[in-house]
């Protein structure tokens, strides 16, 4: 078995001592995803507060479970480490390596970006760590790579695909030819997947799937084999930096103005970034996307959530910085409920719970394969925002059971969780 | 050794020479080469300095000319009652210094003609490429070939003709005849000779001694970063001791 | 039959007929000098014997082999040395590492993988570079960066580095320009010592007339790219062609 | 220097030695003391003392070194997955395949020299990495990197059940860690971390080696005047291929060591800015100095793995003491150098080693022993770039 | 047909940044013989002129509500726009017109800049080796980058070109395509025609001055330049002035096209070496025609159907291209001898 401290005389990694418990918050501090990192902790940084029992709370008090008292986690205050993930897997692995050799870190959460959350939990798995997924939509994380060790709280690329399915059909009809412009990477491809497929059983036709490079910058290349195309629909698996680039430069060549096979051309980014979408400036307005959580929303969690987070900083949340404060406080909660940091209790204590008050309606951590399962926000870029934070409405709310599906599903088929690993 | 008891003790002249060197100290990084050299020349004057490989020459005309290396620490140099000692390159350069270095120093990536033309740029301005051209016709020939790629005897005419193109109070020459043939090395003497018509204050280094002193009013001989001797040529000439001490002649 | 014998020898850069036809045969064991006002294309010559140009037509051959389309380190590994006309030593190294290198380049041939042997230990080698260096006069310096030393200085580096491979023809490219008189007799001497002692061909150009009179066995007399005369040295001086090309009215050496 | 006589390559030799062994110790104190950079401290010490026997003796500035990295990474986690999780197999293949890597890159990219050389090899490691990153996915496995999975044959081993086994050398695996006290700090002694010390220490005697051999010589020839040499009757090209490909045989091993560590392989590893961070670390500890890409590998990595862990809430913990106001103005400035400012510092202290101290960390510590000791030591250890270098009485 | 005109187009377009990019770098590198990795910095600068003079004219004034509240219970903010309050309508041409009109703020500004970072590090680093250099301007890359990313964030800030030109041009129908075949943005079209002046004018530029000539000759021998009595130093800065300059508008006017970000230099950096390479050491025009030769290439391969043939090619292309050029012409395309051979 594996050990990273085989004279550790304890059960389980990093056992925290009498007083304080240390989670690591690994999130990219440079790169593209930088901002979306900055967020990203600044959530943690509430959670920790609110765990400890300062500031008002926020979702503690909206929480389904009452466990957990604002007194640290087990009667331990929660000290926390940081990173930076670079956006890299190696170097999002060196540092949680780091967290969990030299600092202590007993759980590891964060991150941007797929491929990273892939990596880590890997690697958290192998130490004998908790994982919680920051900000990962690719169908991997929970599907072929998953990891007894690993939850994720956001939504994924089928789920994207099974919430818009509908609200695309509602606006566009069921007769489109759909145009793919994919990330060339492992996330770009399941969502293209799921979106294709999921579009597929409405009637529509996916007349070209095509790869773009990561990181492109000027995806005109790709743009203008669309306008020579009897495509109607652009749908643009990007993401980040990315999806800026394309969605205005697809703008830019006129593509909205355009009338393809007697319909308005239409463009669909499937996975919507709040933070991100500033970049694109004017050219969201109108476009329809997903988005596993949005500042506007109007339940008891979301508020007290946003309350406190515009209080502390002056502006609203983004989904990363929700999904990360959620994870956090589900961790703790589940150690609480367990009474017990052995990751293995953790495991335990989150699987197949059910919980609400956190913004997302009732959700279901679901064993089988560490995945939540809980409604979907379809978007849409708003025609008249009031301020700078104001870019999406909610147009539709998927529930949960249509973008439920089976563990093993195709798309997600060939994993394993294996069992659980307490380290030592 | 009564040459040397006739050496000018390095004590600064009241009246400054046309151009005169005081005490001039200088380093490449920590080696320590010029080791407190005096000149004095008077206008239209040659000056031939004479030494051994490695005795200093190409460095004193490098610290005149104020070339980045080696560095000169202390001493002063006077030109026509200004303060060399106190500019730049480019400085002396156009206060009228000209130095004729002794690798030649052609310009790559330029051609004849360009090499010519970049000594016009800075005032003030000397003698015109055709004049140039005149007195080298080969250069004339050769003028849109890129200068690197002249025979070693063509760079050196280009380098003599870079200097002349540029208004000139003291030039330096370094080696001139080197790697010469004979009819050239006599074209260049005649040119030197000619130069000196012109009153063009002229310091010649020259391991040919005998042509060097044939063309001088006076000589200098260096060793190790010193002046060893400083006479008329003519009294060195004569002076067989000192000769082949120090020139093996 | 020459070890050196160049015939029909032409090569043109854009429009200048830099060798016209050039023909030439240098016997063994012998010194040949090459003179010629500047830009006859001596130095042209010499780069079509080590490779650095190919003639665009005619035949080199060296000891019955050709030298065209040989590359320059085949040719020196035949056993042809060169002095180039502006020093080409390693100027980072030192004195002594300029020398040894030369030296392991005829032991150990083109090329020698042998990461594990240590410099220090080829006290052969070593001892060779350090007579070399004796025999120039720079043996004081050895541990002295090369880029340091003066010009003078800088040939006399090059000469030994030439000879430490024990050439069958070493060709010099104006070897003593720049050497102070005292330094130019003991090169001669130098050279001459050479000669005498170990069978070695040399081929030198050199403007110093008191230099080729007192080392060359035969002269070539090259003038725009073409041998205008070749002959015995005695013969050479009273020449009318070589006065009028090349030695000037006034010369009086 | 200190007493001991740095002209003997033993005495370095045995110096180096003796500071890698201890390094748990010294590295504990200023909170570098865990595997996993220790593990990086060696492994990329590696990669630069490979990447210096080609740029700092032959001036081949190559700009594609991390694709042997890279390359080595993905053959040792191959071998992983298909035969055996025996760090010995993994190693073999990753150095065999970078050298054969190195082979081809070198041969072709070795037809030129200066900036187009740079260039050549820049553009072969960027293939790699883009393809890697996408194309070539089923044999790297994209953006997520390539890593071991529970369905693997591994031939040799016993199957592996619920769990995923790691790397061991015939059992002892490369994780295990002991931590002692030692006065009265804890010092974390790893397997993987020695096992890869064990590669550092002979990387570097070899390395001073080839220094010291007339193919070391001739290679800084090739550095000072290619030209020259071939009229010596030196065949360059071969020189320099050997070079090349021995260090892409040093970053292959790297490769699979850091693999050996965490069997994971991720296609950044072969990107650009990777194959620039060996050129920076050579550079910064001294190109063409023993030591220097060592010191400079410790100085990059350390930066990178610490100075992103002072977050602000560090920061303030560092000047509590201060009165507040003042507390809290001192913690804005240095905060803007560490947490997600490290990159700030990092630029900061590339650009003022190299104003400062020219020739890199090595250069500059000599030119301060230099000021501060007797004339006679600098002139000791300035000849410690020498080919004749090491005893000196042999020498005379 | 009309997709193949289209992708030259777009080739183009990508030449023209790479074409202006390069340019300015091989002022500094093939000429002046630095490797100046600060370069893409420069062209990210130039972006943030662009940003920082919109920002400027932009300003609002912010007065916090007494009635009504944000969601997260403070105040709300009611902003003013400045300009329009005080020049209404060229207040509001100014801000729809903020990139072109910012050109005449980064023109002093790059200059400056350039200038600076010459007599303030680069001069000290003429003679030093090539890696030193490599490191100081990276170390200078990277710091100028972190300051952009302090003050503006790292995501990217939309700047739209301005109304008039935002729309699309049927380029086709001046070729005698049909109507509606070979549309384009006229934005792109703008920048297209705008490279070609900046290149026009800097090869005018130095042909018709001796500026370049001595220049290259400063490069080849600064100190015999300099024993002719010519102040190189001032060229120098100059030129560098004039490299930063071009790559800062090249920045300005690259903004509709791509939102910048902090990272938008470095994305650059890597490429424009390869231009000024493949183009050929110490060659203006080399560079120019290696950044359209590669800007269309990379544009030909993105096609359907060349990827389905070559699936990865549109990544690999330009390095492709790069070892082909570099082994079959040893100097690029129009490279001079002994420039950064050694
Ligand atoms: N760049 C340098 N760095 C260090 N020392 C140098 C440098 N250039 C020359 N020297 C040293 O300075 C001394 C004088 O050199 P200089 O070139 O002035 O001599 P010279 O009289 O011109 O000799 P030559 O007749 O050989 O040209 C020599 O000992 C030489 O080694
Ligand atoms: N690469 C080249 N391109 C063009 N012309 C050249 C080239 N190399 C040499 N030349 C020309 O060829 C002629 C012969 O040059 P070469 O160097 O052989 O002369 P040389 O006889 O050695 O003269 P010197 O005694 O002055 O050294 C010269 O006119 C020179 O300008
Ligand atoms: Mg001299
Ligand atoms: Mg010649």
């Amino acid at each position: 078995a594996p050990t990273f401290f085989t004279s550790a005389a304890r059960a389980y990694t990093n056992a925290p001592g009498a007083s304080s418990v240390t989670l690591g918050f690994n999130v990219p501090q440079s790169g593209a995803y930088a901002d979306e990192g900055a967020d990203e902790l600044r959530a943690y940084q509430l959670a920790v507060k609110h765990l400890n029992g300062e500031g008002d709370g926020g979702m503690l008090n909206t929480f389904s479970s009452k466990a957990l008292e604002g007194s640290g986690i087990l009667g331990r205050r929660v000290e926390y480490v940081t990173g930076d993930t670079q956006t890299k897997s190696d170097a999002a692995r060196a540092s949680a390596r780091s967290m969990i050799e030299q600092d202590g870190a007993i759980m590891i959460t964060g991150g941007s970006s797929s491929g990273v959350a892939v990596a880590v939990q890997a690697l958290c798995q192998d130490a004998g760590v908790i994982f919680m997924a920051g900000l990962t939509h690719a169908n991997d994380t929970t599907g072929k790579d998953r990891r007894a060790n690993g939850f994720r709280h956001f939504f994924n690329a089928y789920m994207s695909g099974a919430a818009l399915a509908p609200v695309l059909e509602a606006n566009y009809g069921a007769d489109r030819n759909a145009y793919h412009l994919t990330a060339d990477y492992n996330w770009g491809w399941t969502q293209e997947e799921s979106i294709s497929a999921a579009t597929e059983n409405l009637g529509w036709n996916t007349v070209q799937k095509v790869r773009t490079p990561l990181g492109a910058g000027d995806f005109s290349q790709y743009i203008t084999p669309v306008l020579n195309s009897d495509a109607d629909t652009l749908i643009l698996n990007h993401y980040g930096r990315d999806m800026v680039n394309s969605l205005t430069q697809a703008v830019q060549f006129g593509l909205r103005d355009r009338v393809s096979n007697g319909k308005d051309f239409q463009i669909v980014v499937p996975l919507y970034s709040r933070l991100m979408a500033q970049g694109a400036g004017e050219n969201v307005k109108g476009i329809f996307g997903s988005t596993n959580w949005h500042w506007s929303l109007q339940d008891e969690g979301s508020q007290a959530f946003v309350r406190s987070f515009g209080q502390e900083y002056g502006f609203p949340p983004s989904q990363a910085a929700h999904t990360c404060y959620v994870q956090t406080l589900l961790y703790a909660d589940a150690v609480q409920r367990a009474g017990d940091f052995n990751p293995c209790a953790v495991v335990e204590a989150l699987e197949d719970y059910e919980f609400d008050g956190m913004g997302n309606g009732p959700t279901l951590y679901r064993g089988a394969d560490h995945q939540c399962f809980k409604d979907v926000l379809v978007v849409k870029g708003k025609d008249n925002p009031t301020n700078q934070f104001d870019i999406l409405e909610v147009v539709d709310v998927t529930p949960a059971s249509q973008v439920t599906y089976e563990p093993d599903h195709p798309m997600f088929a060939g994993g394993d969780l294996g069992t659980c690993n307490p380290g030592a | 050794m009564n040459q040397m008891s006739t050496l000018r003790a390095p004590e600064r002249p009241t009246e400054p020479a046309y151009f005169s060197v005081w005490d001039m100290h200088a380093y490449y990084g920590e080696s320590y080469i010029v080791q407190g050299i005096s000149l004095n020349i008077h206008e239209g004057e040659i000056l031939a300095l004479l030494g051994r490989n490695g005795a200093g020459k190409t460095s004193t005309l490098r610290s005149i000319a104020r070339a980045g290396s080696p560095m000169v620490t202390h001493g002063e140099i006077w030109l026509d009652h200004q303060a060399v000692h106190e500019m730049g390159a480019h400085q002396a350069a156009q206060a009228g210094i000209a130095l004729v270095p002794e690798d030649r120093r052609i310009i790559q990536g330029l051609t004849v003609e360009e090499n010519l033309q970049l000594a016009q740029i800075a005032p003030p301005k000397g003698w015109s490429l055709e004049r140039i051209y005149d007195l080298f016709p080969r250069l004339g020939e050769r003028r849109k070939q890129e200068g690197t790629t002249l025979s070693g005897g063509e760079q050196q005419m280009l380098a003599i003709g870079r200097a002349l193109a540029r208004d000139i109070k003291l030039l330096l020459l370094d080696e001139p005849y080197e790697g010469l043939a004979p009819v050239i090395v006599h074209e260049i003497e005649k040119t030197l000779m000619q130069i000196r018509d012109l009153g063009i204050t002229t310091v010649i280094v020259e391991q040919n001694a005998v042509a060097a002193l044939q063309l001088a009013d006076r000589a200098v001989i260096l060793d190790t970063g010193t002046v060893v001797y400083d006479d008329t040529a003519q009294h060195l000439l004569d002076n067989k001791e000192m000769r082949e001490e120090y020139l093996a002649i | 039959m020459g070890i050196l014998e160049v015939q029909n020898v032409n090569k043109r850069f854009g429009g200048l007929q830099a060798l016209d036809n050039v023909n030439l045969n240098v016997e063994e064991n012998t010194v040949h000098a090459i003179i010629g006002p500047n830009g006859a294309g001596k130095s042209t010559l010499l780069n079509c014997f080590v490779g650095r140009l190919t003639p665009d037509t005619g035949t080199v051959m060296f000891n019955g082999q050709s030298l065209i389309g040989r590359k320059p380190h085949e040719i020196n590994q035949m056993g042809v040395s060169r002095v180039f006309q502006t020093p080409e030593i390693f100027t980072d190294l030192t004195i002594l590492e300029n020398v040894m290198i030369p030296a392991f380049a005829h032991r150990d041939g083109a090329f020698k993988l042998s990461p594990f042997a240590a410099v220090k230990a080829e006290t052969a080698i070593r001892d060779h570079a350090e007579e070399m260096l004796r025999d120039v006069g720079l043996v004081d310096k050895r541990n002295m960066v090369a880029s340091a030393m003066s010009r003078g200085d800088k040939r006399r580096l090059e000469m030994a580095m030439c000879l430490a491979q024990d050439p069958k023809l070493l060709l010099l490219d104006e070897p003593t320009a720049g050497m102070a008189r005292a330094d130019t007799n003991n090169t001669i001497d130098l050279l001459k010592s050479i000669a005498e002692a170990r069978p070695i061909t040399f081929v030198v150009i050199e403007h110093d007339m008191h230099v080729v009179f007192s080392l060359a066995d035969r002269i070539s007399v090259l003038a725009q790219g073409h041998v205008i005369v070749e002959d015995d040295p005695q013969f050479i001086k009273g020449n009318p062609k070589v006065r009028e090309a090349y030695l000037g009215e006034a010369h009086g050496e | 220097m200190f007493g001991i006589d740095l002209k003997s390559d033993r005495a370095l030799m045995l110096v180096f030695t003796a500071a890698v062994l201890l390094l748990p110790l010294f590295a504990a104190p200023i909170g570098a003391g865990y595997p996993a950079l220790m593990q990086f401290f060696v492994i990329f010490g590696i990669f630069a003392v490979g990447f210096n026997i080609l740029f700092g003796l032959t001036g081949y500035l190559s700009f594609g070194h991390a694709a042997f990295l890279g390359v080595g990474s993905y053959s040792a986690v191959w071998m992983f997955k298909l035969l055996s999780m025996n760090v010995f197999p993994a190693l073999i293949l990753s150095v065999i395949i970078a050298g054969l890597f190195a082979l081809v890159i070198g041969f072709v990219s070795l037809r030129r020299s200066g900036i187009y050389f740079s260039i050549l090899t820049l553009a072969f490691a960027q293939m790699s990495y883009n393809l890697a990153y996408s194309v070539l996915t089923p044999i790297t496995n994209g953006e997520t990197g390539l890593q071991l999975s529970l369905d693997d044959p591994r031939i040799l081993d016993a199957p592996s059940e619920g769990r995923l086994p790691t790397p061991d050398l015939f059992g002892i695996e490369m994780s295990a860690t002991r931590t002692v006290e030692l006065l009265g700090i804890p010092v974390q002694l790893n397997v993987g971390f020695y096992f890869a010390a064990a590669f550092l220490i002979l990387a570097f005697w070899v390395a001073l080696r080839i220094f010291r051999s007339p193919f070391g010589l001739m290679l800084k020839a090739v550095k000072t005047n290619q030209n020259r040499l071939n009229y010596t009757g030196v065949n360059t090209r071969p020189y320099t291929l050997a070079a090349f490909v021995i260090s892409g045989m040093y970053a292959g091993l790297a490769g699979g060591l850091l693999a050996c560590m965490d069997p994971l392989a991720g296609a950044e590893r072969m990107v650009w800015t990777a194959s620039g961070e060996v050129v920076l670390m050579t550079i910064l500890g001294g190109a063409g100095t023993l030591l220097g890409p060592v010191i400079g590998a410790g100085v990059i990595k350390f930066a990178e793995a610490r100075l992103s862990r002072f977050n602000e809430s560090v920061v303030e913990g560092w000047f509590e003491w201060l009165p507040d106001s003042l507390a809290y103005g001192v913690t804005k400035v240095v905060s803007t150098f560490v947490g997600d400012g490290w990159h700030l510092t990092l630029g900061l202290v590339f650009m003022l080693v190299v104003i400062f101290l020219p020739g890199g960390l090595v250069e500059g510590a000599k030119r301060i022993f230099g000021f501060l000791g007797r004339r006679k030591e600098r002139d000791d250890l300035e000849q410690v770039g020498s080919n004749l270098q090491g005893n000196p009485a042999a020498a005379e | 047909m009309g997709e193949i005109v289209l992708q030259i187009l777009n080739g183009l377009d990508k030449g023209s940044a790479y074409a202006l990019i390069a340019l300015g770098l091989t002022l500094i590198f093939g000429t002046l013989g630095v490797v100046n990795f600060a370069h893409g910095a420069l062209f990210m600068l130039g972006a943030f002129c662009a940003v920082t003079f919109n920002a400027l004219i932009s300003y609002e004034t912010v007065t916090l509500s007494e009635t009504e509240v944000t969601a997260w219970g403070t105040a709300l903010e009611i902003r003013e726009p400045l300009l329009q309050s005080w020049f209404g309508d060229f207040g509001l041409w100014l801000v729809d017109y903020s990139v072109p009109v910012s050109i005449l703020v980064a023109i002093p500004v790059m200059f400056l800049i350039g200038v600076t970072m010459e007599r303030g590090l680069i001069r000290f680093f003429y003679s030093r080796p090539h890696a030193e250099q490599i490191l100081v301007t990276f170390g200078l890359a990277i710091v100028l980058q972190e300051i952009i990313k302090k003050f503006y964030g790292a995501n990217p800030i939309p700047q739209p070109a301005p109304e008039s030109l935002r729309g699309m041009m049927d380029f086709g129908v001046w070729l005698g395509f049909a109507e509606g075949v070979v549309p384009y943005p006229t934005w792109r079209f703008v920048y297209f025609i705008f490279a070609a002046l900046i290149i026009g004018g800097v090869f005018a530029f130095l042909r018709y001055t001796t500026f370049g000539m001595v220049v290259r000759a400063g490069m080849a021998d600064r100190e015999t330049v300099g024993l002719l009595g010519i102040d190189i130093n001032k060229r120098f800065t100059w030129m560098f002035g004039l490299a930063a300059t071009v790559a800062g508008l090249a920045g300005v006017m690259y903004t509709p096209i791509l939102s910048p970000d902090y990272h938008l230099g470095m994305d650059f950096l890597v490429i424009s070496f390869v231009v000024v390479v493949v183009g050929g050491m110490g060659s203006l025009p080399g560079a120019v025609a290696a950044g359209f030769l590669l800007g269309i290439l990379q544009s030909f391969a993105s096609m359907n159907e060349v990827k389905s043939l070559l699936p990865g090619i549109d990544q690999i292309i330009i390095y492709l291209v790069a070892v082909i050029i570099l082994l079959t012409r040893p100097r690029g395309l129009m490279g001079r001898a002994g420039v950064m051979e050694d």
